[in-house]
């Protein structure tokens, strides 16, 4: 079981040179988005080995979260100027 | 015992660190996510005192742990107001 | 063995991230960074055995925080680059001072102190809940808890003096309807935390801080027209919570033994917790939500 | 040690499997359309087959807990694939931002 937490923390670890080095934006969320996932599956892992079942919890609430905030906080970044730029040009 | 002296190296180091961005900036911004670093140390720091019982096979400590909790919130609302005076000062005609 | 492995790795993780997020030359970068740290740190709690800061921390830091640092992102496009500071002469304080910290913190024995864990435990019977966290925040500390939502409240006043408008963008709709899908459950799990922190992991800040969460993401995606601090009952439930408590506290004085403020009489303590964390809940949540996207709905500028 | 543990270990390992794919495709894949691609669904199977190994050892309640987890999971993969995908597009598009140098330290 530690074997697994471990492998699964690895590829987080893979993960780290994405979100650091870009190099682009998207690269770094989707590198944010591989960090829920994989928090999730070593939750879901923890919860067994340390036999804490509230950790089951904080697995859904960091996947119903995960899953609907990269959209909305990106909507708040990006689509601010070049939205209203490409309605503009559109005949 | 290890992982325990671990934590507080982490806690000790990520104070380190949120004072190395506070210091260095160079924008707001980022002095304000230097400040939630610094918190984040601080607040290990006391969830890994938290932890020792549980090195003796008892339950963590419910006080520290309450306390951190009321921590977190504090430090979300401060950091909320903190960025809206960041607004306020970037909103300002140059 | 393998769990001290998991440790340094989740360690050292940590450390990285943070120091990329203060080292970074893009402050967008910076902040993406400071959210996957915040993912980091809802792990190493749990790691820790916190589950209840786990919670708080996912809910904060994948919804509350992400919304804070790209709103204020949104304010700094198209500010003009800083210079880049000199990295030696804070890099070397900074150095010694971790130093220090380090050789202070291996002072600290890994012998606990349980004077105050064993009074928790000890009038735990007496205090309403059977979770100890919760009754430290409702019963035991509760000024505390009343104080804190006191702070909320001002954090929320100071920063409604000075508003500053960012316009709402129109949603993608598959954004729109996706979260439209997620909030009943949103709204279920928060209410499933909040009645759950009687027994296990969970009550009015966890529950408050997700049901926040998922309103800034719904309002975000330009749902719920009515979360603003015009509406009347949005500002009668954010002061609801510090009403209830000391309407609470007030009340269990009149009863006959009572003499000490916000203690509650062993008989009613389990009712009077839900009662008061019902209301911190919808306290916290409508608060922090304000606060992360408070400002008054404007038409884009130049649209 | 009984079948139905062989076939839980066997699933957890799949599944790590799965994950480090997931991670090895964002670090090496060519550009960041593939690796969205990469992480997006890979991860997702990943987590599938460790909520199903995981599940086979646990009471039912929590199977469906993690059921639930995974289901969640599953569509929010498919839906931030599309929105981050669209996001990175439009701002190709018309790059809001000075246009990323590429390398940083």
């Amino acid at each position: 079981m530690t074997l697994v937490l471990l492998l699964l923390l690895f590829s987080m670890l893979l993960g780290l040179w994405r979100v650091i080095k870009g190099p682009t934006l998207l690269d770094r969320l989707l590198t944010i988005q591989l960090f829920g996932s994989s928090g999730v599956a070593i939750l879901l892992v923890l919860s067994k080995l340390l036999a804490l079942p509230a950790l089951l919890d904080v697995a859904l609430l960091i996947a119903i979260l995960a899953a609907a905030a990269p959209a909305a906080l990106v909507q708040r970044l990006g689509k601010s100027r070049a939205d209203t730029r490409s309605l503009g040009k559109t005949p | 015992m290890l992982s325990f002296y671990l934590y507080l190296a982490t806690a000790a180091l990520l104070l380190g660190v949120g004072s190395l961005g506070l210091w260095r900036g160079p924008e707001l911004l980022r002095r304000i996510l230097a400040l939630n670093v610094i918190g984040a140390g601080i607040f290990m720091l006391m969830v890994s005192l938290a932890y020792r019982p549980v090195l003796y096979g008892e339950p963590a400590d419910s006080v520290l742990h309450a306390l951190v909790l009321t921590g977190l919130v504090v430090a979300v609302s401060a950091t909320a107001f903190a960025l809206a005076l960041l607004g306020r000062l970037l909103a300002r005609p140059q | 063995m393998g769990l001290l492995l998991f440790d340094v790795v989740l360690c050292a993780l940590l450390l990285t991230l943070a120091g990329a997020a203060m080292l970074s030359r893009q402050l967008v970068h910076a902040v993406t960074l400071f959210i996957a740290f915040g993912v980091m740190m809802a792990l190493a709690w749990a790691r820790l055995q916190a589950p209840d800061l786990a919670l708080a921390e996912a809910a904060i830091g994948a919804g509350l925080t992400g919304a804070l640092c790209f709103t204020a992102l949104a304010r700094y496009a198209g500010d003009a680059g800083y210079p880049k500071p000199k990295l030696w002469l804070p890099l070397v304080f900074v150095a010694a001072v971790s130093a220090l910290l380090l050789y202070s913190v291996f002072q600290i024995p890994a012998q606990p102190t349980t004077e105050l864990s064993e009074r928790v435990a000890e009038h735990l019977a007496v205090s309403g809940v059977s979770h100890p966290v919760t009754a430290v925040l409702l019963n035991f500390r509760a000024w505390d808890t009343l104080l804190e939502l006191l702070v909320l409240l001002l954090a929320l006043l100071g920063a409604r003096q000075v508003p500053s408008q960012l316009p709402l963008h129109a949603g993608w709709s598959l954004s729109v309807s996706w979260s439209r899908l997620l909030s009943p459950m949103l709204l279920l799990l928060s209410a499933y935390l909040l009645w759950r922190g009687a027994a296990a992991p969970g009550g009015a800040f966890q529950a408050g801080a997700l049901l926040a969460s998922g309103l800034v993401i719904l309002r975000l995606n330009q749902q719920l027209a009515w979360l603003s601090w015009q509406n009347f009952a949005v500002r009668t439930l954010v002061l609801a919570g510090l009403i209830a408590f000391v309407m609470a506290g007030l009340a269990s004085l009149l009863l006959p033994g009572q003499l000490v403020w916000l203690s509650w009489p062993v008989a009613l303590a389990g009712g009077i917790i839900l009662l008061v964390e019902t209301f911190a809940t919808l306290a916290i949540a409508l608060t922090l939500a304000l606060l992360v996207v408070g400002e008054p709905e404007q038409e884009p500028a130049d649209a | 040690m009984s079948i139905l543990q062989l076939c839980s270990w066997l699933l957890l390992a799949l599944g790590v499997v799965f994950f480090l794919a997931g991670s090895l495709g964002l670090l090496r894949f060519a550009d960041s359309f593939s690796r969205l691609h990469a992480v997006t669904k890979a991860d997702t199977l990943g987590l599938g087959l460790v909520v199903i190994g995981l599940s086979l050892q646990s009471h039912w309640r929590e199977a469906c807990l993690m059921l639930l987890i995974w289901l969640v999971v599953m569509g929010s993969g498919a839906v931030s694939c599309q929105l981050l995908a669209r996001f990175s597009h439009e701002q190709q598009a018309n790059p809001v931002e000075p246009a990323d140098p590429g390398q940083e330290d």
